[in-house]
């Protein structure tokens, strides 16, 4: 296959050969583990910046402004002039809070996010731990920030704090089981829950396109459950501005605040790239069965760029549903969770069972 | 835990302070709530953090002077204070002030209707978490703000009427200006109705919600269209006619249903109403003196005067207590928000944080407005 | 309703008014004592020819030798409109009976005059200060008070 | 209950299609970036052209002579609501027809209290003072606020008091 010019095994492959004929296999093992951990960290702070400037410089086009234009061209170091101020500022603690976990609470929801990147195909081969049970992982994972939300909450001693934290607990409990269901639906339709086997399967045509209405409703529900499940508008009831003044993190000033900013922007890329992954072919360039030549020029845009544009795109997507509609009340988050995704879910997954076992996939 | 503990925390008050800086309150407002996990008790408004005593300073200055004190209450209906203050003093001398005028005045009222309008539109997208109205909503109101500075060379606090008449006379374009305006807000006011009145989860989020009877309404005192909203037929325009509103044609906007959705709904049709009166105004202002000669200090005669004028939040009365000397002996202004913000408790009784903000924001308070 | 068929449907309640000023205000405006003020009203709510359901201003005036309440009613049914007016002798504590339990509205109308002049309403549910502090001393609006401090004489 | 389900799937695609149309009103603005209305203030400075009523400070107006149409007769002092505007004013000695005459020494104006309400420029009987379209009041100290308004050396125009 032609595409398999950009296949990053071999580089990875070569980087541990040449690691082993260096040392030992522990000191090996301990030394891979730094340089993916290096890696992960580089790209979690590079991803925070670039996502922190993106989302406010599209918030403002929605919006019919500049937004950041001052510092740098166009504002480009923006994020990084606030980084700065947000490391300067001093880190206020509210009299009577619980002191250990009110710091504990932004590291727990950031090692969540930090642990669920592992699980990311980004290219062939390029990709930390291939479990063989991915998809559960991840959801696994992504629901320890949760605890994270309710610490932060509870610790604070504020009582807009605690509200929006108990918001967001009944929040994420919920909208994990939309996640997982939606990505059960595809799960039917590829037999594995590994990462890679998912994507090898899509080598014909993404399953949005091959798996028929089914697919579609299911990358939808996705959509939606996974806005939630990152507390994002329309969703954002645990920050609430309007309601709460900022929920869960009131009282979180400087670094601990940029944590929960980071987090919540981390954790959005994460479940983009689920999606890309699961519904749109992750790495997997566009393929239409008979244009052969049209094909090859696909081929040729190596799959980094595949990944990171569908994880763009449903980032952006996000995106705009966040400038565009309003906040839901709690009671009716939970309503649209149990009376109307959750049902649907269940139905999608049956008729689409049904196409498999039919065979009328593509 | 035995079951008394339980009983004990159960029947326990969960208090909240909500302002006096809260995003929602739109100013400094101090709400009280206790809750019952997010389920609102009661509400109990404490007012006063920007009490001015603008009563106390009328009591001192002259009938000119208490015109511009009048935009700093409802800065966003500043033209109809104004307005109110001028008929009723005009009412004591005597002066009768000519069609021109009373075109002018009834044409910048509504243009004033319409930016605070759209103002509270955009307020009330964001309070619901929809922030993108919230500078649409500004957008359009620039328009209507750049017809203001040009015509009496302030944005937000006009002091344009006087007694006798209108301080300036209209600019040259104004008329070209406020065409270009309506034309260009009839292309705008559907998207509104795209982005927030028929969107799901703003339905949601306002049908049925903070519910005001008609009887409440009118115990309250509840007026504008907060009251209309209700089913209370309150518009002075239509039953006190003043300036040119009885050469006009125009449907006072009912709802029966009084909750959050059918005052949203009754301000945005509110909205085509008042381009409806500007749009028969426009062309046919008729020739005249923009402004009558009074005296250089306008002394009342002893007596009282009350004139009450339809603001963009309901009615606002202005009683003027004189005797005879330059400054009114009291002067009491009726605030609409003042009344309205004493029904807040009814309607948000039982219901739950959310729609506290959800119904803070389509009564429409203006903080100046109730402190005074 | 006109003025005068109005006059004469309260004159024949039975309660003492009074008909000041009749010719100069542009509401009908009558006068009664604070001691019949609520059984008139009462009255003026409940009588369905004058159905008075909705009062739109409350206004509390110093005139030195006495406290007045001016209370304006309207009938949102028969469209017409009445001023009631009540002088309260004693100027340093004035006391009236409160109209709360007819017109909500005077929860707040009550409370701010009782705030700033200083009128006490018998019955009123939660009679407090509205604006000021709880421990401000004096009723701003008499005529008398006196604040060096905030008050500019021009 | 199928009567239920339909009304059920209409609610659900309903829902959808209002969510959709929001969708397109955000959507024609993020694609159409000509519609951007912000203007970057200081850099737009050249072109931002202040209308001529705007009201943004009181200004006592000098010819080229350093005469300016002021009479002290504190027309304006007296009409001010805040207490903005105080003029000093002193007897001097007309020289030529040997007769003391009021002019203004110091005609000062206090920014900070100012409302721009326009109500000086009006009562002003001999047109001196007028609305400024300046509006970039920002200082770092209060009392800059406050300024002498007539230049030091500056006389009553001739003809005024006529």
């Amino acid at each position: 296959m032609k595409f398999d010019i950009y296949d990053f095994s071999v580089l990875t492959k070569s980087i541990h050969e040449s690691l082993n004929s260096m040392m030992g296999e522990t000191a090996v093992m301990i030394s891979e583990m730094v340089i993916v951990g290096i890696i992960f960290l580089t790209l979690f702070a590079v991803l925070g910046l670039i996502l922190v400037y993106v989302e406010r410089k599209i918030c403002a086009f929605f919006q019919q402004r500049l937004g950041p234009m001052r510092v740098g061209f166009w504002g480009t170091a923006q994020t990084l002039a606030d980084l700065i101020k947000l490391l300067l500022k001093e880190p206020l603690i509210t009299k009577n809070a619980d002191k250990f976990l009110f710091n504990l609470a932004p590291f727990v929801l950031i090692i969540a996010s930090f642990m669920a990147m592992a699980a990311i195909p980004f290219a062939k081969g390029l990709h930390a731990f291939d479990i063989d049970i991915g998809v559960f992982y991840i959801t696994a994972i992504s629901s320890i920030g949760v605890v994270g939300v309710l610490l932060a909450g509870w610790a604070s001693n504020n009582k807009y704090s605690l509200i929006g934290a108990m918001r967001s607990g009944a929040q994420i409990i919920s909208y994990e089981l939309s996640v997982g269901l939606s990505l059960l639906t595809i799960i039917v339709l590829t037999g594995s829950l590994q990462f890679s086997e998912i994507i090898e399967s899509q080598r014909e045509g993404w399953w949005i396109f091959r798996g028929h209405i089914p697919a579609l409703i299911a990358f939808i529900i996705f959509l939606i459950a996974s806005t939630a499940e990152t507390n994002r508008g329309p969703f954002d009831l645990a920050e609430a501005e309007s309601e709460l003044t900022a929920g869960f993190h009131t009282e979180y000033s400087g670094m601990k605040f940029a944590f929960f900013f980071l987090a919540e922007f981390i954790n959005m890329f994460i479940v983009a790239a689920i999606g890309a992954t699961v519904f749109l072919g992750g790495w997997m360039p566009l393929h239409f069965g008979a244009l052969e030549s049209f094909n090859a020029i696909m081929d040729f845009i190596p799959p980094i760029f595949w990944f990171f544009g569908k994880t763009a795109f449903i980032i952006f997507l996000m995106m705009w549903f966040k400038w565009t509609f309003p906040r839901l009340r709690i009671d009716q988050l939970l309503t649209l969770e149990w009376k109307y995704l959750l049902p649907i879910n269940l139905i999608n997954i049956l008729v689409m069972a049904f196409f498999v076992l039919m065979g009328w996939y593509f | 835990m035995s079951t008394e503990v339980v009983n004990e925390i159960k029947e326990q008050e969960y208090f909240i302070n909500m302002g006096p800086q809260h995003p929602s309150t739109h100013g400094v407002l101090r709400l009280l709530l206790s809750l019952d996990g997010e389920i609102i008790k009661n509400v109990e408004p404490h007012l006063g953090y920007i009490h001015r005593s603008i009563e106390k300073m009328c009591e001192k200055d002259t009938y000119k002077m208490i015109v511009h004190l009048t935009d700093r209450m409802d800065y966003l209906s500043c033209h109809m204070n104004n307005e109110a203050v001028c008929l009723a003093v005009e009412k004591g001398i005597e002066l009768e002030v000519s069609d021109r005028v009373k075109v002018i005045r009834t044409i910048m009222s509504e243009l004033t209707r319409l930016s605070s309008h759209q103002l509270w539109w955009g307020v009330m997208g964001m309070d619901l978490g929809a922030i993108t109205s919230f500078l649409y909503g500004f957008r359009d109101r620039e328009m209507i703000i750049d017809i203001f500075e040009e015509t009496c060379g302030a944005r937000l606090t006009m002091n344009y009427n006087v007694p006798g008449g209108v301080m300036f006379d209209i600019p040259n374009n104004f008329q070209k200006r406020v065409k270009e305006f309506i034309i260009y807000f009839k292309k705008k006011l559907p998207e509104y109705d795209d982005l927030l009145s028929n969107n799901v989860i703003f339905k949601a989020r306002t049908e049925g919600v903070g519910i005001l009877s008609k009887e409440d309404a009118i115990s309250y005192g509840v007026t504008g269209p907060s009251g209309r909203a209700s089913g209370f037929s309150c518009d002075i325009r239509k039953q006190h006619p003043y300036s040119a509103y009885d050469r006009v044609d125009f449907k006072e906007i009912l709802y029966s249903e009084g909750d959050c959705f059918a005052r949203y709904k009754a301000r945005i049709d509110e909205m085509w109403e008042s381009m409806f009166i500007i749009e028969q105004l426009i062309d046919n202002i008729p020739e005249g003196s923009a402004r009558e000669t009074t005296r250089a200090v306008i002394k009342l005669p002893k007596g009282e005067f009350y004139q009450k004028v339809e603001t963009a939040r309901g009615e606002f009365g202005v009683y003027i207590i004189s005797d005879g000397k330059k400054s009114p002996y009291r002067l009491k202004f009726r605030s609409p928000g003042f009344s309205t913000l004493n029904a807040l408790n009814t309607m948000a009784k039982g219901s739950k944080i959310a729609d506290l903000v959800a119904i803070m924001s389509t009564i429409d308070l203006v903080i100046p407005d109730i402190d005074r | 309703m006109i003025r005068e068929e109005l006059k004469n449907k309260i004159i024949s309640f039975g309660i003492e008014i009074s008909f000041p000023k009749e010719d100069e205000t542009p509401f009908l405006t009558l006068s009664v004592n604070p001691t019949h003020l609520h059984q008139l009203a009462k009255q003026l709510k409940e009588d369905t020819s004058t159905s008075f359901d909705y009062m739109f201003c409350q206004t509390g005036i110093d005139w030195l030798e006495n406290m007045e309440i001016v209370y304006h009613l309207r009938s949102t049914s028969h469209g017409h409109e009445v001023v009631v007016r009540t002088q309260i002798t004693d100027r340093e504590n004035p006391t009236v009976d409160s109209v709360y339990d007819l017109w909500k509205t005077a929860d707040f109308h009550e409370r701010e005059i009782f705030d700033l002049l200083g009128v006490r309403f018998n019955n009123h549910p939660d009679l407090r200060r509205i604006f000021l502090d709880d421990d401000w001393e004096g009723y701003p609006l008499r005529k008398d008070y006196v604040d060096e401090i905030n008050i500019v004489e021009l | 209950m199928i009567k239920s389900i339909i009304k059920y799937i209409k609610e659900v695609l309903g829902g959808l299609k209002s969510l959709l149309k929001g969708m397109r009103v955000t959507g024609y603005y993020i694609s159409h970036p000509k519609e951007i209305i912000t203007q970057q203030y200081p850099e737009n400075k050249d072109t931002l052209k202040m209308f001529d009523r705007f009201r943004g400070e009181v200004i006592l107006l000098h010819d080229e002579n350093n005469e300016h149409r002021c009479t002290g007769c504190t027309a304006c002092e007296v009409a001010c609501p805040n207490g903005s505007i105080e003029i000093i004013s002193e007897r001097v000695l007309n020289p030529e027809t040997g007769k003391k005459k009021k002019e203004i020494d110091k005609f000062i104006y206090h920014l900070s209290m100012c409302t721009m309400c326009n109500l000086c420029i009006e009562s002003c009987p001999t047109d001196a003072i007028k609305m400024g379209r300046n509006f970039e009041h920002a200082v770092f100290d209060r009392s800059l606020l406050t300024s002498v308004l007539n230049r030091p050396g500056s006389k009553l125009a001739p003809g005024v008091e006529d």
